[in-house]
């Protein structure tokens, strides 16, 4: 088990209704794809904001990542819709 | 480069004229300024508001990183950008982009590549209001803005 | 078309501020503004000033030529163009040019536009004076300049 | 012959030594190229100033023309460099 900050923007943040939590992650997940299989697990919020996956955005540490990216030792995962700033 | 970029992400609205000024002032070697006013518009009448939100931390990284690039990547002289968030109403400012360098072209284009990756890369979204007092919704990403950001690729 | 454009030919420095509050003033229209100002350089201390020579009348009416093209190239929703004539000192602005659209890239796209038309085709003449009191005769016309222009022709 | 106010600006100015003038043009003088030709025949200052005759740009009542317009009607013809504004 390891402990991880997540925070969610946007619809995300909606539809799970909170925008930050610390969950403990199984030694399984290992990547950021596998986090997102792991969340919606977690009840029908998660399953709700995180239905169409691949339109789902991550960020490690701040730092844009693919869904295959390693989520060892992150701080902060965040996960978010695409962006539409400017 | 070192090259001054300036970032910021804030509520308030900005000072054109004074961030101009604060990134030319004082250098002979400035040829060319260009800036990017993003503005909300208020869609003929039917939108009250957009409501900004950010991923407070990462929005300054990301959009430092984009300046940075682009000062490598055009040679610019300075850079500044200004995103705001929070509640926007019409006709209010949005986004500022000011580039500086010796001739034209590079600045024209280190404020373009500068906003298209922006608008794809930044972490912030856009809530609607209706001016009627109902909720429009998320806005969604438009492949347009990607199509944009891929133009400065290698490969097209 | 009926966007309005402003031109001025003028001794007197410009202010950026007035001139896109002006132009985007009661609009909820306007998506996005891009501003061009072109300065004197310095030369890395050897240039003391500029100076411009233009052709009264003909100034004004081909910078009008140019900018009403524009709007119906780009589909812009305003433009401002100031040119300044007259003894020039370095850091000092030289010319401005300002774009209002829905969208970003035909903002972009007109300033830039107007600008490389505006170098080719605005009848304007620079004669440098030297920091040293001496004259450092006319400036050249570039080549670069009219590949600039060129590249809006259909043919490329 | 006809009347016809002529403009001069930057080197071309200097070179001739005057900003305007005002000229009887004989008949055979029908294009802007005749007119160029046609100047440098008044004195050194012309040749000069005309020398490199191709670089000179040329405009009828305010509006760019090239070499082989017909100046007939014009009421004021500009001769000068390429421009360098901007």
């Amino acid at each position: 088990m390891s402990t991880v900050s997540l925070v969610y923007f946007s619809w995300v943040r909606e539809r799970i209704g909170r925008g930050e939590e610390t969950l403990e992650l199984p030694a399984n997940v290992v990547t950021v794809a596998d986090l997102l299989a792991h969340l919606k697990t977690l009840g029908e919020q998660y399953e709700a904001a995180l239905e169409h996956q691949n339109v789902i955005r991550a960020a490690i540490n701040q730092e844009h990542v693919d869904h295959g990216e390693p989520i060892a030792g992150a701080r902060e995962i965040a996960l978010f819709p695409p962006m539409t700033g400017g | 480069m070192n090259a001054p970029v300036t970032v910021r992400v804030q509520r308030e609205d900005f000072d054109l004229a004074a961030e101009v000024a604060s990134l030319s002032r004082g250098r002979g070697d400035i040829g060319a300024v260009v800036t990017f006013s993003g503005l909300c518009r208020d869609e003929a009448g039917v939108l009250g508001a957009l409501e900004l939100e950010h991923y407070p931390g990462m929005a300054e990284a990301e959009i430092e990183r984009i300046c940075h690039e682009a000062v490598k990547r055009f040679g610019l002289q300075a850079t500044t950008a200004i995103h705001r968030y929070g509640k926007i109403m019409p006709g209010e400012n949005i986004v500022l982009v000011v580039t500086a360098s010796p001739h034209r072209q590079a600045a024209f284009d280190g404020a373009n590549f500068i906003m298209d990756f922006l608008k794809t890369s930044a972490p912030f979204w856009k809530k609607e209001h209706r001016a009627d007092g109902s909720t429009g919704g998320w806005v969604s990403a438009k492949d347009a803005d990607d199509t944009a950001r891929d133009r400065w690729s290698p490969k097209g």
